[in-house]
């Protein structure tokens, strides 16, 4: 705490920008990107977090143990998502049953 | 106690620190922790519901496009105002201006207001529809035809994924809220000065916090799979 | 030499214990001292319902049909003694207890950085325990403590509402103090005292609030989860609705085994305490030791799929989650040898305190070893929800953490009461404990081996002779645990006045009078030296 | 059994093989904790305290000893690791030519299904030295199928297939149990595996034959359900043709790929909207709630005789 003072222009430009953000992100909703619809608006909502953290929060004048925290509390979640993921992205992967008979022939797609 | 009836003096300086400074950082790191014990309880929820999204994406993407992307988009506008005015507030507060203090947590309280009217109403049309899970599940008409080709059940888990995170979200904006309105009444008694300002900075935190779930929630829940 | 006359003068000494008078005193205090003695009873009595539930259980399977209830009561039984043993004794055990007497003292602090918020974690854990035994009152629950889905949410018609509202209370109640613990040891440390001069305790305590802090939260949102799929049937975990069992199981254990850590590391620091004390010795390789509280921290995050390897989770996730449990081994191995090393050309006493930190490591020891059967897929298989399991989450849980919360209380008991208690009493509970549970928890690795499932009511008849030598067992144990609780009640009041360092130990909590004073130190000290100075030349030179 | 055993029977092709880990794992248990205790116990009577002012010289520590005592048991685990892995591993999967039968557990009861149509409950007849895969579903909550003797254990689980594979080497019956807490009876949830040498498991078929294997059964069901109105043999119908599609990659409308196993089957069975063949509309009705478990099985068991056929040649172009 006990940062310095802000100008109050760079609190409405940041807040400029995330309305411009917003925007963005409905905008892009109804164009058609594919898988990329998800990333664009998952990206999007990253850059506004980041603003808001950073300026908002004014995390940049903050200390780096409170950054490592912050860092740290996404990393987790990141880890709790990416390894939860893992086991339902792989368990199809599981060898599939055979053909269940002795006797099944080969079959020709 | 000699040492403590020293520290008695420095307004706001409690017995276990030295002085304002080891307070200050003390109540900065503590704040800090708490919200990532947030990201953390919000966490399990996204964690399951990045699960389901994705064994389940055209029921979630059938729920979604039932949801109405205007409103989710105004709430969004709503709430990154709010955050602004928040922002002004604690800059005034630390100016030391205590009118404008005052002046932008009401502001800030009048948006976070709106949010959650908003919001009221958006659940009131989940109502009309039929479309709340569990309490009044009975898609027809447009979301039935819209929710069926995902099959109905895991578009139920959508819906439950939608008002269990805006609700979480809403409850967190209800506490902000009571937050802020003990914030107004004790700027307005003139507790606030450019060297103890420290709860209306921890609040405001907590404020942009908020905000930033919600930042999350509206291309989670209301932009699933485009709408073109 | 008679106490009765000395009584009043050394009560004159001002004290954290007499500094005032009256329950408003105590149930409005802010002191962590205090705070920690009203933790001390609580987790005193949620212990002796736990423990009363697993006598019952032990009385109950001395016959393979069942000897004392029906089997919809001895399910209640274990699913009572679980969650009441974990959540309303061990998890709050050693941080809750001595973390909140120790850590102010020990950074040299006047008290931990929140003290209401300090307060406040107390009355959330007494709200929890509240619902708790209300369930338990009103009909008790039969989930098991790990409230597996659907049965916990779909099937199970006891009271399950009640219960999960207790344990999701009662986690705030834990990230509070993990949250004080870390601010308090990242801000308040006295002048001098660097990390590397911080007593391994303080750095178990660290790496245990990181864990309550980061997975709390996650067992708090599974758990309304749970309660909300009870109270509604809304399918987040029902299959019968697309919902799928295994994430609660996901969510429940990415807290759940962490968890385990939140009991064992506290009791690891407890335990270096005491071995540095005893052998007068510096802990040997001091920072690999402080460091493997900090790995096993975050490496016990990664690891909670080994649970689950039998329950349809896919082949690859538990070959990653099986190597990471192995990884996971290396530091608390590493620990185990920098103890025994310590001792070397040591000069060890055999007091108490130093009985359970023996008892500890050698429990732990063999806990930890049975951890490697677990991790390895191909044994899990078979081992997977028998006794074996059980035999050793309690060497871990109650061999370890409980042994070195004994040890601990008895170290800093001098510290906590102002009075001594009788060493050959306490060194007999050590001995009776650690024969009493051997008895107890031995068998049941073989049981377990053999075959047979926990939380079995009833139970084949070629598996009576080593549960009969289970219960044996566990009346020695129940009898062991019950002396301590004798001879420190006793002590209050009749021990002998401790003096301010009886042990003569190194540490900031050992510089001030036994009791401390509300303040805790007249004047903030200063540090000057690494932790555990005890060596001839240092010594001269304190 | 007789008065105090220590080992449970070895009556699979893998309990030994199990147990030859969990024996490496008692002795490496063993030589720790002997290695421990003794030099604690060595220590402590070798450095008593013999003055109460005896104060020993510091060590800080030693460097060498710490990377010792990381890289050993570092390589313990690993071998370790790499065992118990590959055991697993390799014993994952059912071997070709598995014997099929179909289990579903509720609460309390195990009901077994055989090829040919027998049904059991609390009972499962196999024969000696065949493989046998076990395709698991539960009506309720989760069970597990827990049989000591032969070192295999699997949870069973509401909602979708699990299974498990072994080759009984020993004649004899032998325990079943339930290992994860499914409520009030659970421990009344135990059954027993009979393995007969195999002529004897065939007159044991015989002797019960119901006459209608669990093919028929699942072609009737097929049938009545009016499954073949759709699914037309030549794959002109509203619905994919089924015939040799069992195991096969299928093409799916967002373009991903699936195998067509018993878990899709069933999918499809119960959410048929969930994964549309590449080309199909989603309209096939939803069978949940309409087939008990174990109709559902029939009907998976038919499916797979049909996916064991000759696919019609199939014209192309179909919508």
């Amino acid at each position: 705490m006990s940062q310095p003072i802000v100008p109050q222009k760079t609190y409405v430009l940041v807040f400029l920008c995330l309305i411009g953000l917003t925007i963005l992100t409905t905008a892009v909703a109804f164009k058609d990107l594919g898988p990329f619809n998800t990333v664009a608006a998952l990206a999007i909502a990253f850059a506004k977090m980041l603003l808001v953290i950073l300026f908002f929060m004014g995390v940049r004048h903050s200390s780096g143990l409170i950054r490592i925290i912050l860092v740290a509390g996404f990393f987790w979640l990141a880890l709790l998502i990416a390894f939860t993921m893992s086991d339902y992205r792989t368990r199809s992967w599981t060898p599939a049953p055979d053909s269940w008979s002795s006797t099944a022939p080969p079959t020709h797609p | 106690m000699t040492d403590a009836e020293a520290h008695g003096q420095l307004a706001g300086l409690a017995h276990q620190f030295e002085d304002l400074e080891q307070q200050q950082e003390a109540d900065a790191l503590g704040i800090w922790l708490f919200l990532v014990t947030e990201i953390m309880f919000f966490g399990g929820l996204f964690a399951a519901y990045a699960i389901y999204r994705w064994l389940y994406f055209s029921a979630f993407q059938g729920g979604s496009h039932i949801l109405d992307i205007r409103l989710g988009a105004a709430n969004t506008i709503v709430l990154l105002a709010s955050s602004l005015t928040m922002a002004l507030s604690v800059r005034s507060a630390q100016t030391g201006n205590r009118r404008a203090t005052v002046t932008f947590l009401i502001a800030t309280m009048i948006l976070g207001g709106t949010f959650l009217g908003i919001k009221g109403v958006e659940y009131n049309q989940k109502f009309v529809e039929h479309v709340v899970p569990s309490l009044d599940w009975a898609p027809e008409g447009q979301s039935l035809a819209r929710l069926a080709p995902g099959g109905l059940d895991h578009a139920q888990i959508y819906f439950f994924f939608y008002f269990a995170m805006t609700g979480l979200h809403a409850l967190h904006m209800i506490i902000g809220m009571a937050l802020l309105l003990w914030l107004v009444l004790r700027a307005r008694k003139g507790d606030f000065t450019p060297h103890y300002f420290a709860p209306v900075e921890v609040v405001g935190l907590y404020w942009h916090f908020v905000d930033i779930v919600w930042i999350f929630l509206f291309p989670l829940l209301y932009l699933i799979g485009g709408r073109y | 030499m008679s106490t009765a006359t000395l009584e009043p003068r050394v009560h004159a000494q001002r004290n954290y214990l007499n500094d005032d008078y009256g329950w408003k005193s105590w149930l409005f205090t802010r002191d962590h001292k205090r705070i920690a003695l009203l933790y001390l009873v609580s987790i005193t009595f949620f212990f002796m319902i736990g423990g009363s539930f697993a006598v019952l259980m032990r009385i109950h399977l001395v016959e393979p049909q069942g000897a004392l209830v029906q089997p919809e009561t001895y399910n209640k039984l274990f699913t009572l003694h679980g969650i009441v043993m974990i959540f309303f004794f061990l998890i709050p055990s050693i941080p809750a207890v001595l973390g909140n007497f120790l850590v102010p003292l020990m950074v040299g602090a006047r008290d931990l950085a929140f003290p209401r918020l300090n307060l406040l974690s107390w009355y959330i854990y007494i709200v929890g325990g509240l619902f708790t035994l209300y369930s338990a009152i009103a009909g008790g629950v039969d989930t098991g403590w790990t409230f597996y889905t659907p049965y916990s949410s779909t099937y199970s018609n006891t009271q399950v509402t009640a219960v999960a509202i207790g344990v999701f209370i009662t986690g705030f109640s834990s990230i509070l103090t993990g949250l004080n613990f870390i601010v308090t040891i990242h801000k308040m440390r006295a002048p001098g005292l660097t990390w590397f001069r911080m007593p391994l305790f303080l750095w178990a305590m660290y790496a245990t609030s990181i864990i309550m802090v980061l997975g709390t939260p996650v067992l708090a949102i599974t758990i309304f989860l749970l309660a909300l799929e009870h109270l509604f049937h809304v399918g987040i975990f029902s299959p019968a609705l697309g919902g799928d069992p295994l994430l609660f199981q996901h969510l429940f254990w990415f807290y759940s085994h962490p968890a385990v850590y939140i009991m064992i590391l506290p009791a690891m620091g407890v335990v270096s305490e005491i071995i540095a004390c005893f052998a007068r010795k510096r802990i040997f390789g001091y920072r690999i030791v402080a460091f493997s509280s900090v790995a096993i921290a975050v490496l016990g995050f990664l690891v909670w799929g080994h649970h689950m390897f039998v329950t349809g989770q896919s082949v690859y996730a538990g070959l990653i989650f099986s190597l990471l449990s192995f990884l996971v081994a290396i530091p608390s191995a590493i620990k185990v040898f920098n103890w025994t090393a310590t001792l070397y050309k040591g000069s060890i006493s055999y007091d108490a305190p130093m009985l359970y930190a023996m008892g500890f490591i050698g429990l732990f020891t063999m806990g930890g070893l049975t951890g490697l059967f677990l991790a390895s897929l191909a044994t899990d298989v078979h081992l997977n929800g028998t006794y074996f399991i059980v035999a050793h989450f309690h060497y871990i849980m109650v061999g370890g953490a409980v042994m070195g919360y004994l040890g601990g209380i008895h170290f800093w008991w001098p510290k906590i009461s102002g009075r001594k208690y009788p060493n050959g009493w306490a060194a007999l509970a050590a001995a009776i404990i650690f024969i009493g549970f051997n008895l107890t928890f031995f068998p049941q690795f073989v049981l377990g081996y053999l075959g047979m499932p926990r939380r079995y009511a009833f139970y084949p008849a070629e598996f009576q002779v080593l549960n009969v030598m289970s219960s044996a067992g566990a009346t020695v144990l129940g009898v062991g645990y019950l002396i301590p609780l004798v001879y420190l009640i006793w002590s209050m009041r009749y021990g002998p006045i401790a003096e301010s360092n009886p042990w003569g130990a190194t540490g900031l909590e050992w510089k001030t009078s036994s009791p401390p004073p509300t303040e805790n130190f007249a004047e903030i000290p200063v540090v000057t030296e690494e932790a555990y100075a005890y060596a001839a030349e240092e010594a001269a030179g304190d | 059994m007789q008065s105090l055993p220590f080992q449970p029977e070895q009556a699979s092709s893998i309990a030994r093989s199990v147990d030859e880990l969990y024996f490496f794992l008692t002795a490496v248990t063993l030589f720790f904790t002997a290695l421990i205790f003794s030099i604690i116990f060595y220590f402590m009577i070798k450095y008593r305290r013999r003055s109460p002012d005896e104060r020993p010289k510091a060590i800080q520590g030693s460097f060498p000893l710490e990377v010792l005592w990381t890289a050993i048991p570092t390589l313990i685990v690993a071998v370790i690791f790499v065992w118990g892995s590959t055991l697993y591993f390799r014993n994952s999967e059912a071997p070709k030519g598995a014997m099929e039968i179909f289990v579903t557990g509720k609460q309390w009861m195990w009901k077994v299904e055989h090829p040919e149509g027998q049904r059991e409950i609390n009972e499962l007849h196999v024969p000696l030295g065949r493989p046998v895969k076990l395709t698991m579903t539960s009506e309720d909550v989760i069970h597990d199928f827990f049989v000591p003797a032969f070192r295999v254990k699997k949870d069973v689980l509401p909602g979708r297939y699990t299974s498990l594979w072994f080759q009984a080497t020993k004649v004899g019956t032998f325990h079943l149990f339930c290992a994860q807490y499914c409520g009030a009876f659970h421990a009344g949830m135990i059954g027993s595996i009979v393995v007969q040498e195999p002529n004897e498991y065939e007159s044991w078929l015989a002797g019960g034959a119901p006459g209608e294997s669990i093919e028929q059964a699942g072609a009737k069901v097929f049938q009545a359900s009016g499954c073949p109105t759709c699914h037309l043999a030549d794959g002109t119908g509203l619905g994919p043709s089924l015939l040799g599609v069992y195991g096969q990659p299928v093409k799916l409308t967002t373009g991903e790929t699936v195998t067509a196993d018993d878990a899709y089957m069933r999918e499809s069975l119960l959410l048929p909207k969930a994964k549309i063949v590449f080309g199909y509309s989603p309209i096939m009705p939803s069978f949940q709630g309409q087939m008990t478990e174990e109709q559902l099985n029939d009907v998976v068991a038919y499916l797979r005789v049909l996916g064991k056929a000759q696919p019609k040649p199939k014209e192309e172009g179909k919508k």
